[in-house]
């Protein structure tokens, strides 16, 4: 293969010998299709639900589940199926996002820690100290009583306690790296440390932080359902499985459907989430296992 | 032996127990009638009985109230009642420095005096055609001198119970007063359990843990009680007008037409079912159905989408408006919003739900009149005056309206009253100042053994003196 | 051992610094008069203004917070605006249900997790140890404020064997008051069984894997034996690590858990105090509660010294 | 370049790792690794340094790469002062003096192809080499090793521990340096193996006249390959000589301990007296 | 009088790719009190053999033939039984003094661990033995307490902790897997003194595994050489050392730097084997070592040489082997 071998490139022969692996582990399995599947259905919600998503229709409420409508209706008569696959999207979102605020910023700041050592190691490292000293969720209660709840505050809320989990974990694995001989390899070829932290460090966490990063993400559905249920998240009408929980709480004893499935939703999504994290860290490195 | 204690559910934690010193509603659900009494009180109809005042007269100009005390009055700490703690209560009421939130009350007054032990003489500056009711108002409750300050923490009155203890956040349990002046409560024990979340009330409600809520905040889950034979069920009327309060003088709602499209465009039975479950009453005006001077204008402003638009057009909003929509925590304001934005967005009105505490909707809303629309239940008895204060948060300035409400406070004849009432509830309408929604039901929920709660709530009380368990 | 106890020491009160400072100036931008939310919708401009004055809202913010950084020190948390009472006293009664719930969470899912993570460790691939993660993945997905309320349904609603919520408070009795925990206890625990069980049987595999349990066995000892005598205390180590981590999302969870069985505990008093607008008593919950992270985490650091004498000290003797 | 100068020479070198704490209030204690080490290399001659774990030998190597900053002393490679250049100055000088390292496991990037790895210390010293000129060097760089040049398209883990060894030394044969540091270099090989690596290392040493910093405590390979020995014993020279003086006529006793300890075939086993 | 006798063990190894035979008709004898060197590359299954001798092979390994100790078939024990003899009649140290010892528990509570579990012995008793014993193996007492962690010991001093507990019971067979790669050339002199001391006093028979040919000279009385799971050459070691007669045999010989007693003239070069030992997965029909063999011929490829014996005692499977002595 003539031309000059770019980072990254590395990883693209592995996937295919990683696919007939994972392909016979059922966990991994179950996991990708769950994940797959919710994918699809926010995708599909986009452009079309079985009913429109924010119609009431007060006559036909908290109908149990019928051919007419699958899952039932809520209390203003709308359908739970649409909603829910809607919620989806919501979930998606706002996890998707704040595991990204937490990587975007994490990662760096734990490679720096992990790189330069000294005063900046410190100063990362007490401030990761700081953000855990808070429990998230109190965090995210003061957050949204100051700029009031929503998704996207829910995201701020959720993203910032996402930074040391992942600014941890790189500098961890970092760390170890920095010890091995190839990184002194590269230090005795006169490679700088940001030079040898993009090229050596970081491709070589980077299994380690997609599996991390699946993980955080179902930590996130889960965290968004509960700032949700609290009513700090994502505001009606907009549909979220958090909020649906909520509403469906007082109407469990006359429509218990609308408790069970959101609940069901987010527990799928997340298991489906673990499994998919699980799979992806035997199948990447097994060794990785020691890192965490 | 007969069941002889009552766990009474309630939503929203007092913050003190000093009705002469907050606005809360809840400090009153739980003292008011049980622990403190004033010297009228308002019965489970509305009407106003004797209570610390045995009788009164009224002077024939109507400027002097005469009262004459109960005897052998004394305070759960055993000092006696006299007129001088009338005297003290409502002075302390008026004071400059006073913390009452209902001054207004007692603005009428212009002295309080003792000629002797059991007589109270109250001179007001005008006539006051409610004084008598208002006297009755939690805020107006007698207390004695030498416990005032300690009542946040420890309410010392003159009711038929006595305060035990309050565990924060918890309960509130208070006991029968032994030495209680009239007829001593039926009840041995009874205990205010604070329940906020609907889901737990129902759960708690279903586990037994608590024997009734008198206002039950989960309309969706009545059904399930009335179904249940354990339970009875029942719905009453309250004084909360709950409104569809706009901003009259934001920039598209300053215009009447649109004001108007925003009335028809909203199908209140749908509200009621959507959002109450179909418990409450839809109303035309700010004034509560229950009454006699009510006047029902529910079809002033008929759902009609199509007007509404018309409307909209005619006021240059033919392509759409936008209008933030500011909710405080209640269910009922919640799950109103929803439906509300829901039907505004059919006639082409978008709203952006914002959810607010209340602390935030008082300075937001209330204060800053930074809102264009919220939804909020006005729960004081008899409250269309404040349509002509000052700075309300409505914005809405119209002499006509004040010139009616003072003309009101200076009318004593029942029928002219009346008369002016109805006037003003159609002068409301006509201006669309808000969009009138329903008057909230007292949805109560109990166990089908226990008798004596009161079904409607004229005024914000739990008045446990008749409550009873069969036998 | 004792250089690195002081160095974290000394961190602890510089985060707890730190975390004051945040929460006051957070606390000075969150929305809303707390006077005005006392007085409601009536009061008078006048009647506002004696009220603030009487809280102290009227002092420059400088003033105020050293005051109250001056109050913590000296153990005096300030007087609750909405209850008028001394937060402590306050704090005082919730305390005695929120760390009691804690530590019956707490004891819950170790006694739980523990037993079952090293029995999927020692049946590693065989069913138990299938059937225990399968367990887990559940335990981990399931929100547990769901699970909760589905725990309302069957055991308060369904069976009425347990109330659905509430306190009875200790003097009520001891059995009653557990009773009243117990179903939070379950809700809180489970989600954190789940995860501390993940984390002990990986250990414990792992450890397994280690020569010294080879040497163990080498030396007769059963593969039971090699487990509880050699793999078990090396295993826990990890987990403890886990375990004083978790003790946050505890503390998140019971927020959560004490709204949903309405449990008048420090999680409700503060987003109840949030609410309302009851400022000093959420900046001294606040620090409490992340004073109380940080100490978990130092009583975690001693734990270690316990488990793994390569941190008592003690250089080499040869 | 001044061609009468030697190839290195150390002066003095000191060297203290700073440990942890003891007390809170304390300074830190130090653990003097390098003390007073000095040596002189010249261009062609390789010197094996031996010493018990811990003596200080992988610091030294290191110290001589400039990875570690010394306490005292000088590193003066080709005629300059390692520790007083500039940063870009240093970087430049580094294409002189490579390193291979003990275990090939560890010492490739496994998520790098060969031609990558072995092409480093080029892309790090000489930006902008042409892709093509680059290829051939680097096909050239491995045949020089007894690789093929389709070998730079695999991974790391496609190779045996003995092949990657070789791979190791392709890098750092890249830019055509003086110097090798190499510590450890066999130590992790089988017998077969490590006979293979050391003959490669022998052959290059002929064929383009390196010069080796031969690093290791395994004193019967180190007689094969060096010219001169230096023992280290806690971080102190304490002895250096001619390898075959050295070996026959050990004059320290420490020297004569650790010969004593290396067991021989044919050579009677004798009790050795060490202190444990 | 035969101690340990090994007699066509295979062992199969279950992985992914399929069953991997990682040992094929390994045989041998160990008298009482007698030493038998074990050598061979990386990857030969020296370790292998010692873990099938001890019953702890891993648990996806399967073992068969037969493996006699003092009388009984180790294979066809129940593992309650095994139990028994292990660390009591059976012995083994592992070649990693930094992590064979548990680091939570005293030096001194390991040592006796093994005298409590067999002999059921007290623990005042079982500790006292337990000082007995490191005092032996040179990790006396008042410098080294029995209360000591191992983190506080060298890598030597752990590895005679490893020893003493190992003959904590008086075992009859000691097996000693690269005891002393991990250390220091002055520690492993040590390290293999004490070994063959202890051995000789208690009269315990020594299964010594290394790749180190010199070690072997100088530590065993007979020895074994492996090539890829099997056994190509075996004899008293002294024998087998003036004859090294199986090409693999002597190809190891000439590669040890260890065996020259002189520096190499310039340009002449230590003899490398060329290739690599095929994986268990991957192993060549016929002789295993034709492929990397200088004396190959046609016939090495069809099937696996039978043993044949050279001389009494000394036995090599290869059909074309050095019949000459050893070069000096
Ligand atoms: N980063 C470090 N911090 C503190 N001490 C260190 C550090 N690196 C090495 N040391 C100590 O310095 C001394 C010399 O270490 P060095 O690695 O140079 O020894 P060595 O001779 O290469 O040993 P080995 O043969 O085991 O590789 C040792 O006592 C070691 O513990
Ligand atoms: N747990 C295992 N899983 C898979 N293969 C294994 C395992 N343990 C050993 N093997 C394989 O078994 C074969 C024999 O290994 P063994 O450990 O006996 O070799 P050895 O001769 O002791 O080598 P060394 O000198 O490296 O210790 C090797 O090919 C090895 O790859
Ligand atoms: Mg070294
Ligand atoms: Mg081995």
């Amino acid at each position: 293969m003539p031309g000059d071998i770019g980072p990254g490139e590395a990883l693209a022969p592995a996937w295919r010998e990683y696919w007939m692996r994972g392909r016979s582990s059922a966990g991994f399995v179950i996991g990708l299709a769950v994940t797959a599947l919710l994918v699809a259905v926010a995708l599909v919600s986009l452009v079309w639900t079985p009913y429109q998503v924010d119609v009431m229709d007060i006559p036909v409420k908290l109908q149990a589940p019928s051919a007419a409508h699958w899952l039932g209706t809520d209390q203003f008569g709308r359908d739970v199926l649409s909603r829910l696959m809607a919620g989806a999207v919501n979930s998606i979102a706002v996890s998707l996002v704040a595991v990204g605020i937490g990587a975007g910023l994490g990662v760096p700041l734990g490679a720096l820690a992990a790189a330069r050592r000294g005063i900046i190691e410190e100063v990362v490292m007490r401030f990761n100290d700081f953000t855990f000293a808070f429990p998230a969720l109190l965090s995210a209660v003061m957050i949204t009583a100051i700029l009031g709840p929503g998704a996207v505050n829910s995201i701020i809320a959720i993203g910032i306690f996402n930074i040391p989990v992942f600014a941890r974990l790189t500098r961890g694995a970092s760390l170890s790296l920095w010890q091995r001989d190839f990184v002194l390899a590269a230090r005795v070829a006169g490679k700088g440390r940001t030079r040898i932290t993009a090229e050596h460090i970081l491709p070589n966490i980077a299994s380690l932080l997609i599996v991390q990063m699946t993980i955080q993400f179902a930590l996130a559905i889960l965290a968004e359902a509960g700032l949700s249920y609290l009513g700090l998240g994502t505001q009606p009408p907009a549909p979220s499985w958090g909020k649906m929980l909520n509403e469906a709480q007082t109407l469990m004893y006359l429509a218990p459907q609308l408790a069970i499935f959101p609940g069901l939703a987010i527990m799928g999504t997340v298991l489906g989430l673990n499994l998919l994290g699980d799979g992806l860290r035997d199948l990447l490195d097994p060794r990785l296992r020691r890192l965490r | 032996a007969a069941k002889d204690s009552l766990t009474l559910g309630m939503v929203l934690e007092p913050p003190h127990l000093d009705p002469t010193a907050g606005a809360a509603a809840a400090i009153d659900e739980v003292v008011y009638a049980n622990i403190f009494e004033g010297l009228t009180r308002i019965d489970r109809r509305g009407e106003v009985q004797p209570a610390l005042a045995e009788s009164w007269t009224i002077s024939g100009d109507g400027l002097v109230y005469t009262f004459r005390l109960q005897g052998g009055v004394k305070y759960h700490d055993g000092s006696d009642f006299d007129s001088a703690d009338v005297k003290f209560a409502l002075d302390r009421a008026m004071a400059e420095d006073s913390t009452n939130a209902q001054k207004g009350l007692f603005a009428p007054i212009a002295s309080v005096e003792t000629p002797d032990a059991s007589t109270v003489v109250i001179t007001l500056k005008q006539v006051a055609g409610d004084f008598l009711f208002n006297l009755g108002w939690g805020d107006a409750v007698i207390v004695a001198p030498e416990s005032a300050a300690e009542n946040k923490n420890n309410p010392i009155g003159t009711g038929p119970f006595k305060f035990d203890r309050w565990v924060k956040g918890d309960r509130v349990e208070m006991s029968r007063n032994p030495d209680y002046w009239g007829e001593a409560a039926g009840l041995a024990k009874a205990t205010i359990k604070i329940i906020p979340d609907p889901a737990a009330a129902t759960a708690a409600l279903l586990a037994g843990d608590v024997d009734a809520f008198a206002n039950f905040p989960a309309p969706e889950a009545l059904g399930q009680f009335e179904n249940d034979p354990r339970f009875t069920v029942a719905v009453g009327s309250t004084e909360g007008e709950t409104i569809l309060a706009m901003n009259n003088a934001g920039a598209a709602l300053k215009d009447v037409r649109v004001r108007r499209a925003l009335a028809h465009a909203i199908d209140r039975k749908a509200v009621i079912d959507g959002a109450m479950f179909g418990y409450g009453t839809p109303i035309g005006s700010h004034f509560a159905p229950h009454h006699p001077a009510y006047v029902d204008l529910t079809d002033r402003y008929l759902h009609d989408p199509e007007k509404a638009k018309a409307l909209l057009a005619e006021a240059g909003y033919g392509d759409g408006l936008s209008l933030s929509l500011k909710l405080p925590p209640p269910s009922y304001a919640r799950r109103s919003g929803e439906v509300v934005a829901a039907q505004l967005a059919a006639v082409g009105v978008k709203t952006e739900i914002i959810q607010v505490e209340w602390a935030q909707w008082l300075d937001q809303v209330f204060k800053g009149r930074d809102y264009d629309l919220t939804i909020v239940s006005h729960t004081e008895p008899m409250d269309i005056g404040i349509y002509a204060r000052d700075d309300y948060y409505f914005n809405y300035d119209d002499a006509g309206f004040k010139a009616l409400m003072a003309k009101l406070g200076a009318t004593l004849d029942e029928a002219a009253r009346n008369g002016l009432l109805a006037e003003a509830q159609e002068k409301l309408a006509e201006d669309s100042v808000n969009v009138f929604l329903f008057q909230f039901a007292k949805p109560g929920v109990w166990n089908k053994d226990l008798v004596g709660l009161w079904e409607n709530s004229p005024v914000q009380a739990n008045d446990l003196t008749e409550v009873n368990w069969k036998e | 051992m004792a250089v690195f106890l002081l160095q974290r020491l000394a961190a602890f009160i510089v985060t707890l610094l730190v975390a004051s400072l945040v929460v006051f100036l957070v606390m000075e931008v969150l929305p809303g008069d707390p006077a005005a939310l006392m007085l409601g919708v009536s009061a008078r401009p006048d009647t506002l203004a004696a009220l603030r004055s009487e809280m102290g809202l009227d002092l420059p913010a400088a003033q105020r917070y050293l005051l109250w950084l001056g109050g913590l020190v000296s153990g005096d948390l300030g007087t609750s605006y909405t209850y008028g009472v001394p937060v402590w006293e306050l704090v005082r009664e919730r305390i005695g249900l929120s760390l009691p719930l804690a530590l019956i969470a707490i004891c819950l899912s170790t006694l739980i997790a523990i037993p079952l993570g090293v029995l999927a460790a020692a049946r590693h691939n065989k069913p138990a140890d299938v059937g225990v993660m399968g367990f887990t993945q559940l335990g981990v997905a399931v929100p547990n404020f769901w699970f909760a309320i589905l725990l309302i349904l069957v055991f308060a609603v369904h069976w009425q064997v347990l109330p659905a919520g509430g306190f009875a408070g200790w003097d009520a009795g001891f059995w009653p008051a557990l009773k009243t925990l117990l179903l939070p206890a379950v809700a809180l625990a489970l989600p954190q069984a789940a995860i501390l069980a993940r984390v002990t049987r990986s250990s414990v595999l792992e450890t397994l894997g280690e020569d010294y349990v080879r040497t163990a066995r080498a030396k007769g000892l059963t593969r039971r034996a090699a487990l509880w005598r050699h793999a078990l205390r090396n295993a826990l180590i990890p987990v403890v690590t886990i375990m004083g981590l978790q003790f946050s999302f505890l503390l998140a969870g019971t927020i959560i858990i004490e709204n949903v069985f309405y449990l008048p505990g420090l999680g409700r008093l503060i987003f109840q105090a949030i609410a309302q607008r009851d400022l000093i008593v959420v900046k001294d919950l606040v620090i409490l509660l992340a004073a109380s992270v940080v100490a978990v985490n130092f009583i975690v650091d001693l734990l270690y010294a316990v488990l793994d004498p390569r941190l008592r000290g003690g250089g080499h003797a040869g | 370049m001044n061609s009468t100068a030697p190839l290195l020479q150390v002066e003095h070198l000191t060297l203290d790792y700073r440990l942890p704490r003891r007390r809170l209030f304390a300074p830190p204690p130090h653990h003097r690794a390098l003390d007073d080490v000095s040596l002189t290399l010249a261009r062609g001659e390789s010197l094996a340094v031996v010493g018990e774990s811990g003596s200080g030998k992988s610091t030294l190597a290191r110290t001589v790469l400039a990875l570690e900053r010394p306490q005292a002393g000088r590193v003066v490679l080709l005629g300059r002062d390692v520790f007083a250049l500039p940063a870009d100055e240093l970087r430049k000088l580094r294409r002189h003096a490579q390193m291979v390292f003990q275990d090939p496991y560890g010492s490739l990037d496994p998520r790098r192809k060969v031609g990558w790895i072995v092409a480093e210390p080029l892309d790090a010293l000489e930006q902008g080499v042409e892709s093509a000129e680059r290829r051939a060097r680097i096909a050239e760089t491995l045949q020089s090793v007894g690789l093929q040049s389709g070998d730079a398209d695999k991974f790391p883990h496609e190779f045996s521990g003995g092949q990657r060894q070789r791979i190791a030394i392709a890098r750092a044969l890249i830019t055509r340096p003086a110097l090798i540091v190499a510590d450890e270099a066999v130590s992790a090989l089988d017998v077969s193996v490590q006979a293979q690596v050391l003959n490669l290392l022998m052959d290059l040493r002929e064929r383009l006249g390196l010069s080796y910093l031969f690093i290791s405590h395994d004193l019967a390979v180190v007689r094969q390959v060096a010219d001169r020995v230096m023992v280290l014993r806690d971080g102190r020279v304490v002895e250096e000589g001619e390898v075959e003086g050295l070996f026959r006529a050990p004059q320290h006793p420490y020297t004569r301990a650790l010969l004593a300890a290396v067991p021989r075939i044919g050579v009677p086993r004798r009790r050795v007296t060490a202190a444990p | 009088m035969t101690l340990l006798s090994v007699r066509d063990l295979c062992v199969t190894l279950e992985t992914p790719e399929g069953p991997a035979p990682i040992l094929e008709d390994v045989g041998f004898d160990l008298a009482a009190g007698g030493s038998l060197g074990l050598v061979g590359e990386s990857g030969c299954g020296k370790s292998m053999t010692a873990l099938a001798v001890m019953g702890l092979l891993p648990e996806r390994a399967v073992a068969t033939g037969e493996i006699v100790f003092e009388g009984c078939n180790l294979l066809a024990l129940p593992e309650g039984a095994l139990c028994k003899l292990r660390g009591r009649r059976l012995a083994m140290v592992f070649q990693e003094p930094m992590t064979a010892l548990n680091p939570v528990k005293t030096i001194g509570a390991q040592v006796a661990e093994g005298l409590r579990w067999h002999l059921g012995l007290g623990r005042g008793e079982a500790e006292a033995r337990a000082v007995k014993l490191l005092d032996r193996v040179g990790v006396p007492r008042p410098r080294f307490a029995p209360g000591l962690y191992p983190h506080q010991l060298s890598g030597g001093q752990r590895q005679r902790v490893v020893i003493a507990m190992a003959l904590a019971c008086d075992p009859a067979l000691l097996i000693a897997d690269e005891p002393t790669t991990a250390l220091d050339v002055t520690s492993q002199a040590a390290i293999l003194d004490l070994l063959a001391e202890v051995a000789a006093e208690a009269g315990l028979a020594l299964l010594l595994i290394t790749h180190d040919l010199a070690v072997v000279w100088q530590n065993t009385r007979s020895m074994i050489v492996m090539y890829a799971g099997r056994v190509v050459e075996r004899g008293g070691t002294h024998e087998v050392f003036a004859r090294m007669a199986h090409p693999y045999s002597r190809g190891l010989f000439a590669a040890s730097p260890g065996a020259l007693d002189a520096v190499l003239p310039p340009g002449r070069r230590l003899a490398a084997i060329p290739g690599l030992v095929p994986d268990p997965l991957h192993r060549p029909a016929g002789c295993v070592f034709a492929g990397r063999c200088p004396r190959a011929a046609a016939d090495c490829l069809p099937a696996q040489p039978a043993e044949r014996r050279l001389a009494p005692g000394h036995a090599v499977a290869c059909l074309h082997p050095h019949l000459e002595a050893t070069p000096a």
